[in-house]
């Protein structure tokens, strides 16, 4: 049993890594093309990562080890949180299941090691950033938890392939208000969580309006390539999951070569739909001003509590 | 005389040597001494109740000259396993002390009452009945308040404070007193065996529940009636605000375990809703406080408010549960409950004993004024780095199995058909995810803010950790026993079925927990190992980069290409939480105000501006001042009795006696 | 002894003890009240005689003889010779309630004490438990003394009325105090008087006249 | 008028592709180095320009001329870039923040003048407030001439960087 999650596990940590980079190429060649540009094709972020490996790093004076170890943490989390989400198949370690608290506290490690490379570099936009990096992952979190419980009451275990795996054998479910309210809810958690639009503009140059970027400012060199990859790798994970959640089939639920390969091909679909429609979206929006954030992130913790309390009415009716 | 009667003699005779020796010993040898011997209070402490765990039981009666009869020591399991946190706790923070303690903290009285306070808090959960807990208990309160009034000629504010836990102790006391008293009349005699009888669902058992379960609500601080807790530890010197935050406050949750689990065992439904409310706003309350505070030992006191809400909150989900019949996720929150208890013991003293240190190489309690101490302080930046890591709950450490736990419980207890378990179970699922995320937030800033970048003041900038020796051993400790809990769980597991009386806490592969009544298991080691292999391919990719292309030293990081790159520039504490503060104002009521001074040529130019932010704790403000000041108006109202003619004053006690007469003639 | 005997001498002593306990509030001159004080002295110490007598316990004997030396020769003489040292000056003025009020005041403490002693007259029909309500009596009347008199010495004498009361309840309820007790409470007694005087006569110094009144600066 | 949604979907669809087909690929310079082909990040500096310039980089990274198509991405902070992209003249106070960028920026790294200004102080020679060109500041690879350059030109340049 663990030699297969083994295996899966590794596969979808391939699969990720080659995946994410182009998931995020994609994402920006989509947004050109609306715009009536030419874009820079999906492949500009593989040639940026090889570019950024082959650049020399800085590290300014006063900054200790966490800048340097800062991105390797953020890193070593998004591909742990790879191998554990049921991107590719719903087998895992019976002693490590991808348990909804510990995929979120693996993803929270991440957030904390970048929020503290921001504070290192001792500038004003690294603090700046940081702390509006981790009041909106404060705020983040009870959306999250409570989006994925309401998910998993009717299955009975917070784990997330099983609750992949319940949704496959019974497709009603996944149309019922239960997971509709409960996926709508995790979506902005995701968009908040991995600094999309309307929380924060990636591309942004203006330093007072950033959130992400300003954490990495002072990264150069493979520092910043792990950041922008780690980065990236959630990313693709959080949106596997999601598009996983929403339309399981094609994921393999016992290992087979082919059910890989299908599983793989799903998989490259899944992700490039949610992309290019998460891409499209934002084309139309604006960032939201910091304060009006909580807004929006009550608005969705009210969705996931009201996804539970439809999960009780569902369950006896 | 058993193993087990042997170590609560040991303690208490050990106690009184220690006693001697602070009082005696010349003030050169007088830290070390004393230190060794409460070290060993402390360790006895510890042994006794892992062999009381280890299932032996023993009873000794302590002859004391009160007329209420002798001191019945007789630990069950649930006793053993606090026995066990606060001895291990009193002896790294004993050793601790021996290099720490200087100045008022060295004196006499300081280094007589640490044991006995030791000895004190260690033998409560061994008491036996309700007379010699009230006992042990009311020595541990006197104990610790001398303790926290070490420092209280040289800070005005330490007198404040002694006088805040002063009261709210003694009120803790009459609660309990009062409580004690119902159940013993109920029950007929003193022994908490013989009160374990009684039928909880009698009103007098829920009138004694509510006196109980206050009494220990306030030693343990939850909200209501936490105000000492962020007054008393930045007041008291750091190892005795460890030892009070991760084992005094403990005695409270203790209690509550003992009025839960043996006392009135199968008690109503909303026994456990009381419980779970009280704990899920001491937890919101708690940290929320805590992000926005930059003082660092308060920032610590608050935590502890907030763990504690946890842990009531574990409670009250366990005996909801129960109340409705759910066997196996009530017993996995007993569990979690006391899993909590222990790993907050850990990073706790972990982080008082590290902010100890920094107050001790830099001089500076407030975070606004600290930063780039890593450097300068390896071992007390990783010790605080590792107890932060436990604070926030973050894998592969103590706080992160616990709060596992608690989640496990709370999701798999989910039962529909019930009205109040449905409502309850999401709510405090966000609590405890809202709770967890601000905790994020606020040790990453603690962290963040104390340790990295560069220093924001001379001290910080001068500082030093040598000097004392035995500080760094002590951090170190207590930061390996946060990562052991983390790493090793399956190991408490024995423990924490036996002390709690729960089923279904098994070990998992090599020493991960499981938690068969929810059938969840965690093995943290395999977590860590699939790290370190994904890491191995990063770490190689690394490697090949910086050959080809070395890292360089810079002198100035990226400000803009600005040339005035001060210090000061960098965000602070309250900066850093100004943005949660604005988002919950209306829960924390800060009062700012920002002064401009304008040049005199004109209007437009600025001069000056300051920005001052006052943040108070808004319960306090609501509930404690109108009550003084209530009690100042009656004061006064009350001294016009007193106007000087002997003949008024004859004159009451006459009417007093007739009225006594009259009462008794009817 | 026989019983008709003793239920007499009982009732006249605490008939007489009474009596004089409410002329000592009806009068109003010190020295006339020192006096009663002394009659009052006696019916106790009679009283305790009766009661060794019946019980035929030399003990009682010892203790009438000893309150016969302390309360008729030792209290009296002291408080005289303070009266004589005064001089004319001491006639009480009207005290805080006027006489008639406190005398309808004696009257209502009585009932109380009777009221009161109702559960102790249930123990047994023994002469003595019956005359119980005197003792309470006297206390109250004391006490009433001591509230309502501006001058220090009437103060004074209330307070050894009341104590005479205890005494007498004492003696009726448990056939008298162990001589130990007895003798530390008259030890007492002497002692406050002793103080007692020392203090008016500062209060004279002081003020020029020993009443009360002028102290009423005396607070912060 | 508010766009509706429904309108703005129309527009998109109507307007379809704006960029011009890319002129052929210049052949690789021999002075820029390997590691940057195919992924440029440039850090505009703005010197002490007129904002002419500025106005032609902005049009560059337009939708018609688009240089993001050949690898050149604009970014906030000199420590992600590859490329310092300097307009106008050196003024006395962007002197010391100038070279403090330059520096900051990690190897290897290009500076790129672009404008007449920034290559010989153009019409602003001799005034008060001008301490010199970019070269006399820090050492240029690549000059854009032109007051101001159009914007093939500059992207014409950064093809040579990008090699694409």
């Amino acid at each position: 049993m663990n030699a297969e999650a083994a295996v899966l596990a590794l596969a979808q940590v391939v699969a990720m890594v080659s995946l994410s980079p182009l998931l995020v190429g994609m994402m920006r060649q989509v947004r050109a093309r609306l715009e009536g540009r030419a874009g820079a094709g999906a492949l500009q972020p593989w040639r940026d990562l090889r570019k950024l490996l082959a650049k020399e790093t800085l590290q300014a004076a006063g900054t200790s080890w966490v800048s340097v170890a800062g991105p390797t943490v953020l890193i070593v989390s998004s591909l742990l949180v790879c191998a554990m989400t049921p991107l590719l198949g719903t087998v895992t370690f019976t002693s490590v299941p991808d348990d909804l608290f510990v995929v979120v506290s693996v993803l929270l490690i991440g957030t904390v090691a970048v929020a503290l490379v921001g504070l290192d570099a001792g500038t004003a936009f690294g603090g700046m950033g940081s702390s509006r990096h981790m009041t909106i992952a404060a705020l983040v979190e009870p959306t999250v938890l409570v989006s994925v419980y309401a998910l998993s009451i009717p299955v009975g275990s917070s784990v997330l392939s099983q609750i992949v795996a319940a949704r496959l054998d019974d497709p009603a479910s996944v149309a019922s208000p239960v997971s509709l309210l409960a996926l709508l809810a995790l979506a902005v958690a995701v968009v908040a969580e991995t600094g999309r639009l309307p929380v924060d503009n990636p591309n942004t140059h203006l330093e007072l309006t950033m959130v992400h970027e300003a954490m990495v400012l002072e990264s150069s060199g493979r520092d910043l390539a792990w950041l922008e990859l780690g980065s990236w790798l959630r990313l693709g994970a959080l949106l596997g999951l999601l598009s996983t959640l929403l339309m399981p089939w094609g994921i393999a639920t016992e290992l087979s070569a082919g059910g890989l390969l299908l599983a793989s091909g799903a998989l490259v679909a899944k992700i490039a739909i949610t992309g290019a429609l998460l891409a499209g979206v934002e084309v139309f929006l604006a960032k939201l001003r910091l304060f009006r954030i909580p807004e929006l992130l009550a608005g969705s913790f009210v969705l996931a509590f009201l996804a539970v309390t439809a999960s009780y009415l569902v369950v006896q009716a | 005389m058993s193993a087990v009667e042997l170590g609560l003699e040991a303690q208490l005779v050990l106690a009184v040597v220690a006693a001697i020796v602070a009082t005696w010993a010349p003030p050169r040898l007088r830290s070390t001494l004393a230190g060794v011997v409460s070290a060993a209070v402390g360790l006895t402490g510890a042994v006794t109740g892992v062999l009381v765990l280890a299932g032996s039981r023993g009873r000794i009666e302590v002859p004391t000259s009160l007329p209420l009869g002798d001191v019945g020591l007789d630990p069950s399991p649930l006793g053993g396993f606090f026995m066990v946190v606060a001895g291990a706790v009193g002896a790294v923070a004993a050793v601790y002390a021996i290099g720490y303690a200087e100045g008022p903290a060295a004196s006499r009285a300081a280094w007589a009452s640490l044991p006995v306070f030791l000895a004190a808090m260690q033998l409560v959960p061994a008491a036996a009945d309700a007379v010699s807990f009230l006992l042990l208990w009311e020595l541990m309160a006197l104990a610790s308040t001398s303790l926290v009034l070490t420092d209280h000629r040289d800070r005005a504010e330490v007198r404040q404070a002694a006088l805040w836990y002063a009261a709210l102790t003694q009120l803790s006391f009459v609660l309990l007193l009062l409580g004690f008293a119902v159940l013993v009349v109920d029950a007929g005699g003193v022994g908490f065996d013989l009160i374990g009888s009684i039928d909880p669902g009698s009103t007098s058992a829920s009138v004694a529940f509510v006196l109980l379960v206050a009494g220990f609500a306030t030693k343990a601080g939850i909200v209501p009636v936490h105000v000492w807790l962020p007054r008393a530890h930045p007041a008291a010197p750091s190892h005795v605000s460890a030892v009070m935050s991760a084992a005094m406050v403990k005695m409270g949750v203790y209690g509550a375990l003992l009025v839960c689990l043996r006392l009135l065992p199968a008690g109503p439904a909303w026994w456990g809703l009381l419980l779970l409310a009280f704990g899920a706003v001491s937890a919101v309350y708690g940290i929320l406080q805590a992000s926005v505070t930059s003082d660092l030992k308060r920032l610590l006191a608050y935590s502890t408010t907030e763990n504690v809400g946890l842990m009531f909150l574990a409670l009250g989900t366990a005996l909801l549960l129960r109340s409705v019949g759910v066997g196996g996720p009530a017993d996995s929150a007993v569990a979690a409950c006391l899993l909590l208890v222990a790993s907050h013991a850990a990073f706790k003293c972990t982080l008082f004993l590290a902010a100890g240190s920094v107050l001790h190489g830099s001089g500076e309690r407030d975070l606004d004024r600290m930063g780039g101490l890593g450097a300068r302080m390896p071992v007390t930046a990783l010790a605080f780095g590792v107890g932060a890591l436990g604070a926030a709950a973050l894998p592969v450490t103590a706080g992160f199995m616990a709060e596992w736990a608690l989640l496990q419980s709370l999701i798999h207890g989910a039962r529909p058909e019930d009205r109040l378990v449905a409502v309850a179970m999401p709510v405090a699922v966000a609590v405890v995810a809202l709770t967890a995320g601000l905790a994020l937030l606020t040790f990453v800033k603690a962290y963040g803010i104390a340790f990295l970048a560069r220093p924001r003041s001379e001290g910080a900038a001068a500082a030093h950790e040598d000097g004392a020796w035995t500080m760094r051993p002590a951090m170190l400790v207590s930061a390996a026993a946060v990562l052991a809990l983390g790493l090793v769980p399956g190991l408490a597991a024995e423990a924490v079925t036996r002390a709690g009386g729960v089923a279904g806490v098994g070990r998992v592969g090599g020493a991960g927990l499981e938690l068969s009544g929810v059938g969840a298991q965690l093995d943290p080691i395999a977590l860590s190992v699939m790290a370190a292999l994904l890491a191995v391919p990063v770490l190689f990719v690394s490697r090949a980069a910086a050959r080809r292309r070395p890292r360089r030293q810079v002198e100035l990081a990226w400000g803009c290409g600005g040339v005035r790159v001060s210090p000061r520039m960098q965000y602070t504490a309250t900066s850093y939480a100004e943005p949660l503060a604005r988002v919950f104002d209306d829960a924390l009521r800060p009062e700012r105000d920002i002064e401009v001074t304008h040049t005199s040529e004109s209007r437009y130019l600025v001069e000056r501006v300051a920005f001052r932010q006052r943040l108070d704790d808004v319960v306090e403000e609501r509930s404690y001042r109108p009550v003084v000041r209530l009690a100042d108006r009656v004061g006064l109202a009350a001294r016009r009795l007193q106007n000087g003619s002997i003949h008024r004053y004859l004159g009451y006690s006459f009417v007093a006696l007739v009225a006594v007469l009259v009462l008794v003639a009817l | 002894m026989s019983d008709s005997l003793y239920a007499q001498l009982v009732g006249l002593s605490g008939g007489v003890l009474l009596l004089s306990a409410v002329l000592i509030v009806w009068r109003r001159s010190i020295s006339a009240e020192v006096r009663l004080l002394a009659v009052q002295g006696g019916a106790l110490a009679g009283l305790v005689t009766v009661l060794g007598v019946n019980e035929g316990s030399t003990e009682l004997l010892v203790v009438a003889g000893l309150v016969l030396t302390l309360k008729v020769v030792v209290l009296p003489g002291l408080l005289s010779r303070a009266v004589a040292r005064h001089g004319a000056s001491l006639h009480e003025e009207t005290p805080l309630i006027n006489t008639t009020t406190s005398l309808i005041a004696l009257s209502l403490l009585t009932m109380l004490a009777f009221l009161v002693s109702r559960p102790l007259l249930v123990l047994g029909d023994d002469p003595a438990i019956a005359a119980v309500p005197i003792g309470i009596a006297l206390v109250l009347y004391g006490f009433l003394v001591l509230a309502t008199r501006r001058h220090a010495f009437s103060q004074l004498i209330g307070f050894l009325v009341l104590d005479n009361g205890i005494g007498t309840v004492a003696f009726l309820t448990a056939g008298g105090i162990p001589l130990v007790v007895e003798l530390g409470a008259s030890l007492d007694l002497l002692l406050v008087v002793l103080i007692l005087q020392v203090l008016t006569a500062r209060i004279r110094s002081e003020f020029g006249d020993a009443d009360l009144d002028d102290l009423t600066e005396l607070r912060d | 008028m508010a766009l509706s949604l429904v309108r703005l979907l129309r527009l998109i669809w109507t307007t379809g592709r704006v960029a011009e087909p890319a002129p052929p690929a210049p052949e690789p310079t021999p002075g820029c180095p390997r590691a940057l082909a195919g992924s440029v990040q440039i850090r505009h500096v703005d010197a002490g320009s007129c904002n002419g310039c500025e106005i032609e980089l902005g049009a560059a990274f337009g939708p018609v001329y688009d240089a993001e198509r050949y690898g050149a991405r604009l970014v906030a902070s000199p420590r992600h870039a590859d490329v310092v992209l300097v307009t106008g003249v050196v003024t006395r106070n962007m002197l010391e923040p100038l070279r403090r960028t330059v520096e900051a920026t990690p190897q290897p790294r290009l500076v790129v003048a672009v404008g007449d200004c920034a290559r010989n102080c153009g019409v602003f020679a001799g005034a008060y407030g001008v301490a010199g060109a970019v070269p006399d500041a820090v050492d240029v690879d690549l000059e854009v001439p032109g007051c101001p350059p159009e914007p093939q030109v500059i992207i014409e340049v950064l093809r040579k960087v990008t090699g694409r």
